[in-house]
Formats: C-alpha cells, sequence, structure tokens
C-alpha cells in the first residue's frame, strides 16, 4: 500500500501524533506534518474573538468620545503618557523570546525552551506588577464611577490586564508541563501559547494607543 | 438512476476494533462524559426541544391575551416577561442551539468524512454550559425575576433606575454565559471545517450544509463579542456604577442600540444561514439533481452573513441619528437583499430542471421557500427609510421577522428532522402523517402572523400586552390567535409522529432518499466512529460517486485508509485539502461537565454580588482547566 | 501488497498537489493562486473599511463632540473612489482567473478527464472566481450607493 | 373590566395620510405592495410548475447528465436573481432615501411656523407649545395647513412619537432633541400612541390631535395659558382644599395655586379634555372619580397610588376638577 495516495501523501508518509512517544519522535512527527496543528487554528479562533471584544470596546470609546464635547472631561485627569509607552515597549520585546521558544520546542531544545520562557515570563511579570500598581494608584485620582470616560478608561485597561495575566498563567503552566519532558502535545502548547503572547503584545500596543489618544 | 450498492461483508475484526475503540461508555455515565459528537448533538436536540415548548408555551399565552380587545389573562408584568423570554428563548435556546447544536454536531463531522470534532472535549463542553445557561435564565423566571425589558433590553428603561432588582442581571449574565458556549461552538466547528476534511475534500467539494455553518459560525464568532461587551458595561452599570450609557455623566443610551444591533443583525442571518444549509441537503436528495450554481449559492451563504454586519443601525432608524448615516445602512440593507434572491432562484431552478419528489422534507423546504420569499420582500421595504420610521416598532414587523425566523428557520429544521430520521434512528418515518403536519403547520403559521402586516400597518404597535377596541385590530388578532393554536397541533402532530416511528419504523437502510453527501454512505444509525474507512471524495455530493464508495469498500477490505491504531483522525489543509498529518482524539472526559458547573458558579456569585466569592471560583475554573490538560490524548492500547 | 497495488485510484491526478510553477494557460498556477484570493479577499476588505471609515466620518462630523471640522464630501469622495478601485481591481482578477480556468468544473460534478475534469486546485481557482465575480458587483453597487447619498443627502440633517 | 375607550374617535391607520409626509410614504407601500406580490407570485409559480413537472428529469437532457438543463438555470439565476433585484433595490433607494426622506426628515427650523414640544412620561405625553405658558397631556391641538415643528424629549426612559396619519414615528432619546413635521391638511382627530417599549403602561400611553381651523386654535392656546378656574361654589372651594392639602398636589401642578408637583400630568386645564390617563378612561366624572380612588385597576403599575377618600371629600374633588375648563 505504500503507493496508496490520498490528499497528496502517502499514507504511511503521513506522521501520527500516536507516534510521538518521547522529545525525538515529537519533532519528528511535529517535522514531517504539512501546516499548522488544529490546536494553532483553534488558538487563532479565540484570537479573532478577544481581538473582535477589544475592537467593539475602543469602538465604544471612540463613539462615547464623539459624544462628548470635552475628553477626557474637565476635572478628570489626562493619562500619563511616558511611562506606559516605555512599559509597552518593553512588553512587546517578549515576543522575541516568546517565538524563539516557539522555534527551540520545534528542534527539540527542551532546556533553550524553558529558558527562554522564563526570560519572557520575568519581563511580562515585572510589567504586570507595575501596571497594576499603577492602575490602583490612578484610582486615587479618578474612578470608574466619576464618568463615561472614566468608565470606558479603566475598563479596557483593565480588559487588557487580564489578558496579559492569563497570558502569564499560561507561561507558567508551560514551564510546569515542560518540567516532565516534552510531548506531541506540549509542543504545540509552546508554539500556541507563543502565538498568544504576540496577539496580547499587539492589544496592548493598540489598547495603550487609544486610551493615550485622548492626550492628543 | 442507479442506487448505492449494499456494502459487502466488511472486516469484521477491524469493525470490532475500531468499535470498541471508539465506543462510549455505558450508561448515563457515558452520556455525561461523552466526547462523541453523535451523542452532543442529541442532547442538544433533546434539550432544545424541551426550551423550544417553554418558548412556545410563552407565545400561546401572548396570543391568548391578545386574542381579543382588554382582555386580561395575564397582567403587564406577566406579560412583559412572557415576551422577553419569548425572545431570549427562541432565538439563545432554541434556534442557534438547534441548528448548529444539534443538527451542526451530528451532521458536520458525517458529512465531512470526519470522525469527530477537531475538539471533542471542548465540543461537550459547549453542551454543558449551554444547559447551564438555559437553567440559569430560566431559575429568573421560577422566582419570579424574569427580565422584562425585551429581548433587545433598551437601555435606560434596563438600567437599575427603572428597573431594579435581579431581572435584567439575570439578562446580563445569561446572554455573556450561553455567548460563552455559542463562541466554543462556532470556533470548534470553523477548524472541524477546515482542518478535520476527508484527505481530497478540497474548499470546492464541500457540501453546501458545510459552507452554510462555516457562514454561521464565523457570524457567531465575530457577532457575539459585540453583545458580550455590551451587557458587561449594563452589569457595571447595574451593579459598579459606571456610566456607560447614563447620559448626565457623558454616556450614551444609542451606544447600547449600537451594540446590541451590531450583534443582533447578524444574528439573525446566523439564524437563518443554516436553515439554507438544510435545504440545500435536501433539495438535491428529494430532486436527485446537483444544486444549480454551485459557487454562486456557497458563496451567497457566506456573503450574507458577511454583508449582514454592514446594516445593522436599520433597526435604528426612527432614533434620529444623521441622514447620511441612516443611509448608510440603508444601502447595506439594499444590497444583502441579493445573495438571498441567488439562492431563492437557484433553489427554484433545481425543484424544475430536477426530478422533484414531494415527500415531507421537501414539502418543508418549498414551505420554506415561500415563507422566506414573503418575508424578504417584507424585509426590502425596511430599506426604504421613511417607510422602515413609519412601521417600525408596529406588528408589520413582527410580521416580518417571524415570516423569517419561524418560515424561514424553523421550517427546514422541522424538514430536516424528518429527513436525518433515519440517518439518526434507523427507522422511517410514516409519510401521510408527516405531510398532513406539513399542511397544518403551513396553514396555521400564514393565518398566525399574516394578519399581523395589516394590523401592524393599522397602526398597532409591538410589545403591548393590551389594545383599545374600536381601532379595527379585533378580527386580525382572533384571526392570528387560532393561527397559533392551529400551529401548536401541528407541531404535536409532527413531534408524535416522529415518536410514534422510532417505535414502530420500517428500518430504513443507509441510504432511504438516495441522498448526496457521505453520511448517506454509512449504517444508521451511524457506528461510534462514523467511518470505517476515511472515505474518498472527489466532488461534492460524494454519495453519487460510485467509483469511489466502491473503492472505499475495497480499501476496507484491504485495511487501507482504516486509521485503526488509536483514536485517529486524519487532518487536512485548509483550503486544498492534502492530507497534512494523523492526529489522536481525546476520548471521555469528566472535565467537560466540570469545568461547565465551576463557570456556573462563577456566574451565580456575580449574580448575588459576591465578588470575591467569583474570584475565588474562577481560581475553580483554572484548577478545572489544569486537570482537563493533565489527560493528554495518547496511544490507548485497544 | 499485491492486493493494495490494483486499487491504486484511477485518478491519482485528482489528489496529487500539481507544482505550483505548472503553466495554466499565461499564468503559472501559483500566480493564479494569488490572484484568485485577489479576487476573493479585496473587494471585501475594500468595502469594510469603505462602510466603517464612511460612518466615523458622518459621526465625526455631525455629533456634539465632533470638533474636527472634517471636510465631509472630499472625505467620502475619497473614500468612495478608493473603495471603487480596490473593488476593480478584485473583480479584474477575478476574471483574469475564471477565464485562465474556464474549462475547469466547480467540483461538484464527478471528475471528467485530465487537470480540467475536477483536479485540485483547478476547480478551486475556478470555483472561487466565479463566485468571486458575482460577490464584487455587490460590493461595487453598495460602495456606489454609499457614495451617492453621502454626497447628495443633506448633510447631518437628523432623519 | 369596565368598558375602556374605542379609539377615541382618531384613528391611526398609516394607510389614511393627512399630510404629503405620510401620504407619500403610504403610496411608497403601496408600491412597493405590488412589487412584491408581484414577486412572490413568481416563485410560487416556480413551485407550482415543479410540483406539476414532479417524478420527470429537467428539460429533455439525457437522465445520467449530473447537470440538466444547468445553463438555462444559469442565466436565471444570474439574470433574475442579481442583475433584476440589483435594479429593483438601487431604484427603492432611490425613491425612498433620496426622494422621500427629504420629506420626512426633520424640518429646517426655518421652514416651519410654530413649535410644540412632546415630552415622554412614563406613561402619559405631556405638549408645551414654548412662548405660552399652556401645558396639555395626551391631547394636543394644532392648526390646520401649518407646518408645526415637533420637537420629541424623554422625561424618563426612550418613547416614541408616533401620529401615523401625519407623519413617520420619532424616538425620544435622553439627552437627544429629535424633532419632526408635524403637519394635517384636514381638521380632525388623529389618534397616537408611544411605539416603543417604555415600561409597564406602554400599551396605554395613547394621544389625540386635534387638527382645528387656525382661528378656534388661537382660541383654545389663550384659554389655555391662562391660570386656572378659581373655585367658585362652597363646594368647589372645598374641593380645592382637598386637593391642595391632600397627596394630589404633591405629583401634579394646577397653575394658580401651590400645586407645583410634576411627576403626574398638569391639571390646570383638567376639563377641557376629552380623555384621561393616556387614553385609557374618557374624562367623565364618574371615570374620573373611580379613576382617583382606584386608577391602579384601569392602569395596574402607574405612578399614581390609589387615593384613600370620604364620600364628601371625593364629591369635593370632582366638583373642583370638573371646574377647571
Amino acid at each position: 500500500m505504500a503507493d496508496y495516495v490520498a490528499g497528496g501523501v502517502p499514507e504511511p508518509l503521513v506522521p501520527r501524533t500516536t507516534e510521538a512517544r518521547n522529545a525525538a519522535e515529537a519533532v519528528v512527527v511535529a517535522g514531517r506534518r504539512g501546516g499548522p496543528s488544529a490546536a494553532f487554528w483553534g488558538m487563532a479562533m479565540l484570537i479573532a474573538s478577544e481581538a473582535t471584544l477589544f475592537g467593539t470596546f475602543i469602538g465604544s470609546y471612540y463613539y462615547l468620545r464623539f459624544e462628548n464635547k470635552h475628553w477626557p472631561p474637565p476635572g478628570t485627569p489626562e493619562p500619563r503618557v511616558v511611562v506606559p509607552l516605555i512599559l509597552v515597549g518593553i512588553l512587546a520585546t517578549t515576543s522575541l523570546p516568546m517565538q524563539l521558544a516557539a522555534m527551540a520546542v520545534r528542534r527539540g531544545r527542551l532546556w533553550a525552551t524553558r529558558a527562554l520562557l522564563v526570560w519572557a515570563l520575568i519581563v511580562q511579570c515585572g510589567y504586570l506588577v507595575y501596571e497594576v500598581h499603577d492602575y490602583f494608584d490612578q484610582l486615587h485620582s479618578s474612578t470608574p464611577q466619576d464618568n463615561a470616560y472614566g468608565s470606558i478608561y479603566y475598563t479596557l485597561l483593565g480588559a487588557d490586564h487580564a489578558h496579559v495575566g492569563i497570558g502569564i498563567v499560561l507561561v507558567v503552566w508551560l514551564l510546569w508541563k515542560l518540567a516532565r519532558g516534552l510531548t506531541m502535545y506540549r509542543l504545540n502548547a509552546v508554539q500556541v501559547v507563543a502565538f498568544y503572547w504576540h496577539a496580547v503584545n499587539l492589544l496592548t500596543l493598540i489598547v495603550i494607543g487609544v486610551l493615550l489618544s485622548a492626550t492628543l | 438512476m442507479a442506487t448505492t450498492v449494499p456494502p459487502p461483508a466488511p472486516a469484521e475484526e477491524v469493525l470490532d476494533r475500531l468499535e470498541r475503540m471508539w465506543q462510549s461508555r455505558p450508561g448515563v455515565l457515558g452520556w455525561v462524559m461523552t466526547t462523541d459528537h453523535k451523542r452532543i448533538g442529541l442532547l442538544y436536540f433533546w434539550t432544545t426541544l424541551v426550551l423550544f415548548a417553554a418558548g412556545g408555551a410563552e407565545a400561546l399565552i401572548i396570543r391568548t391575551q391578545l386574542i381579543q380587545p382588554n382582555q386580561h389573562v395575564v397582567g403587564p408584568a406577566t406579560y412583559d416577561e412572557l415576551f422577553t423570554m419569548h425572545g431570549l428563548t427562541m432565538i439563545f435556546f432554541f434556534i442557534i442551539p438547534m441548528t448548529t447544536g444539534a443538527f451542526g454536531n451530528y451532521l458536520l463531522p458525517l458529512m465531512l468524512g470526519a470522525r469527530d470534532m477537531a475538539f471533542p472535549r471542548m465540543n461537550a463542553l459547549s453542551y454543558w454550559v449551554f444547559l447551564a445557561s438555559g437553567i440559569f435564565i430560566y431559575v429568573s423566571l421560577f422566582i419570579g425575576q424574569a427580565p422584562n425589558a425585551g429581548w433587545f433590553d433598551y437601555v435606560p428603561l434596563a438600567s437599575a433606575k427603572y428597573d431594579p432588582g435581579h431581572a435584567i442581571d439575570f439578562y446580563c449574565l445569561g446572554i455573556i454565559f450561553n455567548g460563552i458556549s455559542s463562541s466554543l461552538t462556532s470556533a470548534n466547528f470553523i477548524v472541524t471545517i477546515l482542518k478535520m476534511r476527508a484527505p481530497g475534500m478540497s474548499f470546492n467539494r464541500m457540501p453546501l450544509f458545510c459552507f452554510a455553518f462555516l457562514a454561521a459560525s464565523w457570524g457567531l464568532l465575530f457577532a457575539l463579542p459585540s453583545l458580550t461587551a455590551d451587557t458587561i458595561f449594563l452589569f457595571l452599570d447595574r451593579n459598579v456604577g459606571t456610566h456607560f450609557f447614563d447620559v448626565a455623566r457623558g454616556g450614551s443610551t444609542l451606544l447600547w442600540q449600537h451594540l446590541f444591533w451590531i450583534f443582533g443583525h447578524p444574528e439573525v442571518y446566523i439564524l437563518i444561514v443554516p436553515a439554507f444549509g438544510i435545504a440545500t441537503e435536501i433539495i438535491p436528495a428529494f430532486t436527485q439533481r446537483r444544486v444549480v450554481a454551485f459557487p454562486l449559492v456557497a458563496v451567497a451563504e457566506l456573503l450574507v452573513v458577511f454583508i449582514g454586519f454592514g446594516v445593522w443601525a436599520h433597526h435604528m432608524f426612527a432614533t434620529g441619528m444623521p441622514t447620511v448615516t441612516v443611509v448608510f445602512f440603508a444601502a447595506a440593507t439594499a444590497v444583502v437583499v441579493i445573495p438571498s434572491t441567488i439562492q431563492v432562484f437557484a433553489w427554484c431552478m433545481t425543484f424544475i430542471t430536477g426530478n422533484a419528489r414531494f415527500k415531507t422534507p421537501l414539502l418543508f423546504i418549498a414551505g420554506f421557500i415561500f415563507m422566506f420569499v414573503a418575508g424578504g420582500l417584507t424585509g426590502i421595504m425596511f430599506l426604504a427609510v421613511p417607510f422602515d420610521q413609519q412601521v417600525t416598532d408596529t406588528y408589520f414587523v413582527i410580521a416580518h421577522f417571524h415570516y423569517i425566523i419561524f418560515g424561514a428557520a424553523v421550517f427546514p429544521i422541522f424538514g430536516g428532522m424528518y429527513f436525518w430520521f433515519p440517518k439518526v434512528t434507523g427507522k422511517l418515518y410514516f409519510e401521510l402523517p408527516g405531510q398532513i403536519s406539513f399542511w397544518i403547520i403551513f396553514i396555521g403559521t400564514n393565518l398566525l402572523f399574516f394578519p399581523m402586516h395589516i394590523v401592524g400597518l393599522e397602526g398597532m404597535p409591538r410589545r403591548n400586552y393590551t389594545y383599545p377596541s374600536g381601532l379595527g385590530w379585533g378580527p386580525e388578532n382572533l384571526a392570528e390567535s387560532i393561527g397559533s393554536y392551529i400551529t401548536t397541533l401541528g407541531i404535536v402532530v409532527l413531534l408524535v409522529n416522529l415518536l410514534v416511528s422510532y417505535f414502530r419504523g420500517a428500518p430504513a437502510g443507509p441510504d432511504p432518499w438516495h441522498g448526496a453527501t457521505l453520511e448517506w454512505t454509512i449504517p444508521s444509525p451511524p457506528p461510534d466512529y462514523n467511518f470505517a474507512v476515511i472515505p474518498k471524495v472527489s466532488s461534492a455530493y460524494a454519495n453519487w460517486d460510485y467509483a469511489d464508495r466502491e473503492e472505499d469498500r475495497r480499501k476496507l477490505a484491504a485495511g487501507i485508509m482504516v486509521l485503526e491504531q488509536g483514536h485517529e483522525q486524519p487532518v487536512s489543509s485548509p483550503v486544498d485539502g492534502w492530507w497534512s498529518e494523523i492526529v489522536e482524539m481525546p476520548h471521555d472526559s469528566p472535565w467537560p461537565i466540570l469545568l461547565a458547573l465551576a463557570m456556573g458558579l462563577v456566574f451565580v456569585l456575580l449574580l448575588v454580588h459576591v465578588w470575591l466569592g467569583a474570584l475565588f471560583a474562577l481560581g475553580v475554573v483554572a484548577l478545572t482547566l489544569l486537570g482537563w490538560h493533565g489527560e493528554e490524548p495518547q496511544v490507548r492500547e485497544a | 501488497m499485491s492486493e493494495a497495488r490494483e486499487i491504486v485510484p484511477a485518478r491519482r491526478e485528482t489528489l496529487v498537489a500539481p507544482p505550483p510553477r505548472e503553466r495554466v494557460g499565461r499564468f503559472t498556477l501559483h500566480q493564479l493562486a494569488v490572484a484568485q484570493w485577489l479576487g476573493v479577499m479585496v473587494a471585501p476588505l475594500a468595502w469594510t473599511a469603505q462602510h466603517v471609515v464612511g460612518y466615523g466620518v458622518g459621526q465625526a462630523r455631525c455629533e456634539v463632540g465632533a470638533n474636527w471640522g472634517i471636510g465631509f464630501d472630499t472625505w467620502q469622495l475619497a473614500i468612495v473612489a478608493a473603495g471603487v478601485l480596490l473593488v476593480l481591481v478584485s473583480e479584474g482578477a477575478a476574471v483574469a482567473v475564471f477565464l485562465a480556468t474556464r474549462e475547469a468544473n466547480y467540483g461538484d460534478g464527478p471528475p471528467g478527464d485530465g487537470r480540467w475534469g475536477g483536479a485540485v486546485p483547478y476547480t478551486r481557482l475556478h470555483f472561487f472566481a466565479t463566485a468571486a465575480m458575482v460577490a464584487n458587483v455587490l460590493f461595487l453597487a453598495v460602495i456606489l450607493m454609499d457614495g451617492l447619498v453621502s454626497v447628495f443627502d443633506t448633510l447631518c440633517a437628523q432623519s | 373590566m369596565p368598558t375602556v375607550l374605542a379609539g377615541c374617535g382618531g384613528s391611526q391607520d398609516t394607510l389614511h395620510p393627512h399630510s404629503h409626509a405620510a401620504a407619500d410614504i403610504a403610496n411608497l407601500f403601496w408600491v412597493m405592495m405590488a412589487v412584491s406580490f408581484g414577486g412572490l407570485a413568481l416563485i410560487t409559480g416556480l413551485l407550482v410548475l415543479a410540483w406539476v413537472r414532479r417524478g420527470r428529469r429537467g428539460f429533455g437532457s439525457d437522465p445520467d447528465d449530473p447537470h440538466p438543463g444547468e445553463k438555462p438555470s444559469w442565466f436565471v439565476v444570474v439574470g433574475m436573481g442579481v442583475i433584476f433585484p440589483l435594479m429593483v433595490v438601487i431604484a427603492l433607494f432611490i425613491v425612498g432615501d433620496w426622494a422621500i426622506i427629504n420629506v420626512t426628515q426633520a424640518p429646517a427650523a426655518s421652514s416651519t411656523d410654530m413649535t410644540v414640544d412632546a415630552i415622554g412620561h412614563q406613561w402619559y405625553w405631556e405638549f408645551r407649545y414654548p412662548g405660552t405658558k399652556a401645558v396639555t397631556d395626551d391631547e394636543m391641538h394644532i392648526p390646520v395647513g401649518t407646518r408645526v415643528n415637533l420637537v420629541a424629549t424623554t422625561a424618563d426612559v426612550i418613547h416614541s412619537f408616533w401620529v401615523p396619519e401625519l407623519n413617520r414615528k420619532i424616538d425620544t432619546i435622553p439627552g437627544q432633541q429629535n424633532r419632526i413635521l408635524l403637519y394635517s391638511n384636514k381638521v380632525g382627530v388623529y389618534r397616537g400612541q408611544c411605539a416603543e417599549y417604555c415600561g409597564l403602561q406602554h400599551a396605554h400611553m395613547g394621544m389625540l390631535v386635534f387638527v382645528q381651523p387656525k382661528a378656534q386654535f388661537r382660541a383654545w392656546l389663550k384659554q389655555q395659558s391662562a391660570p386656572a378656574a378659581t373655585p367658585t361654589t362652597g363646594q368647589q372651594r372645598r374641593g380645592e382644599q382637598v386637593f391642595l392639602n391632600g397627596p394630589c398636589s404633591s405629583c401634579h401642578t394646577i397653575r394658580g395655586t401651590s400645586a407645583r408637583g410634576y411627576v403626574g400630568p398638569d391639571l390646570t386645564h383638567l376639563a377641557s379634555r376629552t380623555t384621561l390617563a393616556g387614553l385609557t378612561i374618557p374624562n367623565q366624572k364618574g371615570y374620573l372619580g373611580r379613576w382617583i380612588v382606584n386608577s391602579q385597576h384601569y392602569k395596574p403599575g402607574n405612578q399614581m397610588p390609589d387615593i384613600r377618600l370620604t364620600g364628601q371629600q371625593l364629591q369635593a374633588l370632582l366638583a373642583y376638577l370638573e371646574s377647571l375648563k
């Protein structure tokens, strides 16, 4: 049956995830499969949905802006510019270690993967800690209960922080998984989480940009 | 017309292996933990049927209240809850779960030549979340806190000031909860359709049914977040004191309407597009002819949803938006008509050029086309903004969208029930009672909904719990109420017929209709593994490619393309269906229902304002997910 | 094995990926594939952009907080012109692919002989090109209608 | 339930227009309806044709042709399914959203002769005549053949001002001042109703538009602008005291007295009206009395509590209210 052909590939040549029982085999299978895994597509769907949610938030932000003469309303402090921009810049750099981790795991380099994930994790945690602190700090000068501007401002920012937080949980989970060796499943997981982080970083850049547009 | 050759004696031991590997646990536990798309589809079916009965009962009370002027069957408070729950139930808890949940779950993998969904455990999760959200929202009715501001729930009427109590909180949380289920389902469907197709089933060889469900899933995926954001805003406004919709503090009441209808209009197409899909499967089977203008019908199903995203503001023409804005959406409303006209004429030409056998399912489809055209034509009228502003919020609109939603979405569901009944149960239904049920329902619905056009033009606004005599609205309302009773009778006949057929029906065999698609190539009811051999597909009407089917049988004998080394399922490339890998699918799992329970806990605690508790419950959700991902699909020694 | 050999499918060319360099008429398969996606994708995206930006410009021009003094007609005309241009490009690509693959069927019929008979991706190209040709006409219509009213209807009058 | 008003004079039929705005819309509808029935007939015809030809292969193609009659069908689908409907909707778009919309959209301020403010309350309509003190509820008067600039606003939730025979409807959005043209070419009474769901008693939020000859209207407006008539008989004076000292004055206004409430309708010229409570009941002594003591029976959930009064208090109050011409 060696030369039976379906969908372009002879059946025996089609990689089986069931053949990947250890790191080496997982790498081989991942190398032979055509195109990204279904898990990757699943993450793409999640990201599409989340991106739409944030698109709606941002649309609401500008809708409310058009409804108001002064934005932010008098009495409400304008968002700080410099620090958030620097921080979001730093966060964006974590796309690099995440991508490198995805490539390393694809070659079965388990330690490199772990190291890169830790690198990314440290930066991300630093960002989140400062931002959360800053978030509560701002709540002293203005609150979501003040006016519509405050409501959308804190909702949008909080939602973004929540997504960064979820990303951190995912990375921790990955490290915990990879501590017990590599399987096909975990290999996919690393690639998928890297994908998620690229999306979150881009999202954060956009959200911060939108919120800072009030200072223009 | 040749008929399919009966399958030869299969390689028994291979089938046994597959059977042992794929079957769910016996007994109740098997249903609770199942990840089998067929079982999940059936669970969806029975659940939505119960909720359909609830929504129908609400409708009947409404019609009885309005049967004549100045009636007092129910008071205004109850009436408001009834029409709100009727809308919510029929849209979120009947049609969407019935089409995507029941029909989609059961049939998509069968039509794609797959053995399960792309994410079987997530599939189970969407069902349990859906069930939990249904219970959640119906609890409100029994504790007398049911949502009462209409299904589109306009602020400020829905704000804490004018609607204190938990009614609207139930609405917000219930909608978000249900939305999670729908989003998971649609994501699952999209990946299944793109990746799980049998190798060789390129995009243009995919049955039109799958195009319809792809379109509906994309619609849900992109429409729901808007509603989620909207309900989040409302929940915060009501319980945290934000001001999204509070004009006094710079908010906007129209923001609610915009966000709601950005979801709400695509929603309408999400309701009917799966019905188009059902129609485009029934028609070829009963005309023995491939659907006319295949590419145009396929793209029309995608286009109707896509353009449907650009028309939302036509629900808000009377709110005094700038004329330029309004007309922008009128233009989109004008063009969104065309994909539907394409399909209608394609269907009609298929009827004519084919060899139509008017069995019950096809009767329902013919009725569907009639109702859909009638409702669509009144829909076209709304693109004329002044006319829309005259009749919006009257019974004319009610007539329009019930012709669409009952006529164009529910008729095909009934037709589909008859059509796939033999496949699901292995029994044939009784034809004569089936046709009788169709005619009763058809006459009943037209008597129920047509007079609404007239009474609407005579100026009767919607959502009135009663109306004065002497405005000439009496006779029409009487007719409508009688129609509602007739329709109910018809539905009862239909269900009884199917129920009796289930016990008394003649055995159906694998392919009673000589249907066009892959589900008819396998025994009825389908085995747990769906396909013994991953089928070869070289056209969109695979069951009519006799050479391929013959080849599959020989492959089974030779043990080729059987994939019985585990819970195996081929994965293909999204567009051309080149075979890319063989994945091991997960099996029965307790985690989906546990996760749904944990999520339910979150929403209940949010409802009763136990914020910290909700946070804690989120932790439980996270732990459940941890356990979920603890079990990685690996080889199962069979 | 021997038994397996004789069941090698008769139409294996319908199942094996042809090389992207293969010539189809005046184009390579690769070029056609790109053109086909242009035909399918560009027009819908163009309309989406035109619809959203056009609506946004309306809001920005007519709402309370709109102190940006936007030249409405210029914007609208620019947006509409760009939209129409992109849709025409899209339609052109679709037509080109349609003509190049005219001999193929859509994949809904049983495969005939040779690459035109039903081989992926020729049928797929033909399928999408035909669909796009019709769909793009709709996008063209709606963009032109938007342009018409945004210029002729009274600006910012409350409807 | 005692008999409630039978439409109280006016009707609200979108197809009996009495202004050119409403007439344009009605005519547009008749045309669209004719076309629609044509379309429905065509499709039904095709289905019937299929039924007649059931059991036969299509259009003389050989039996195993998988696509019998595909080519002609394509022409039908593209011609009747794309080109023809596209032309129809574009035509409708131009007529409806380019021509007629200029008649139905908010009138240019300069083009109107007078302004009336319509304020939606849960659940009644309040009408004010800027420039005068006149305030009336549920029943507005306008002069015939006059372009009235109607400004629709709300005191609470979203309502919708709708008098079908005079013009399309307009929602009352918090924070917005929506306007439509109110014009009638014929003296008469026209019924309107709140068209946007606004809570429990959305069903009982009707209004009447009395279109009067210009002179008659001016007299009416003058009379409405005046403060309330001072009570003459002792009975009426006692009634006034009941009103002012009782719960009534906390919610209702009677201009010329100390009653300044704004929850309920202005009662300054109550007796000059024909109906009560958003056209729920006729303005007759019997109904008025029963309304005062038991309004929740006629309009469950409305803002007015059932007022407890002794028999002679009620009689006095009624005598006073009846005197507020």
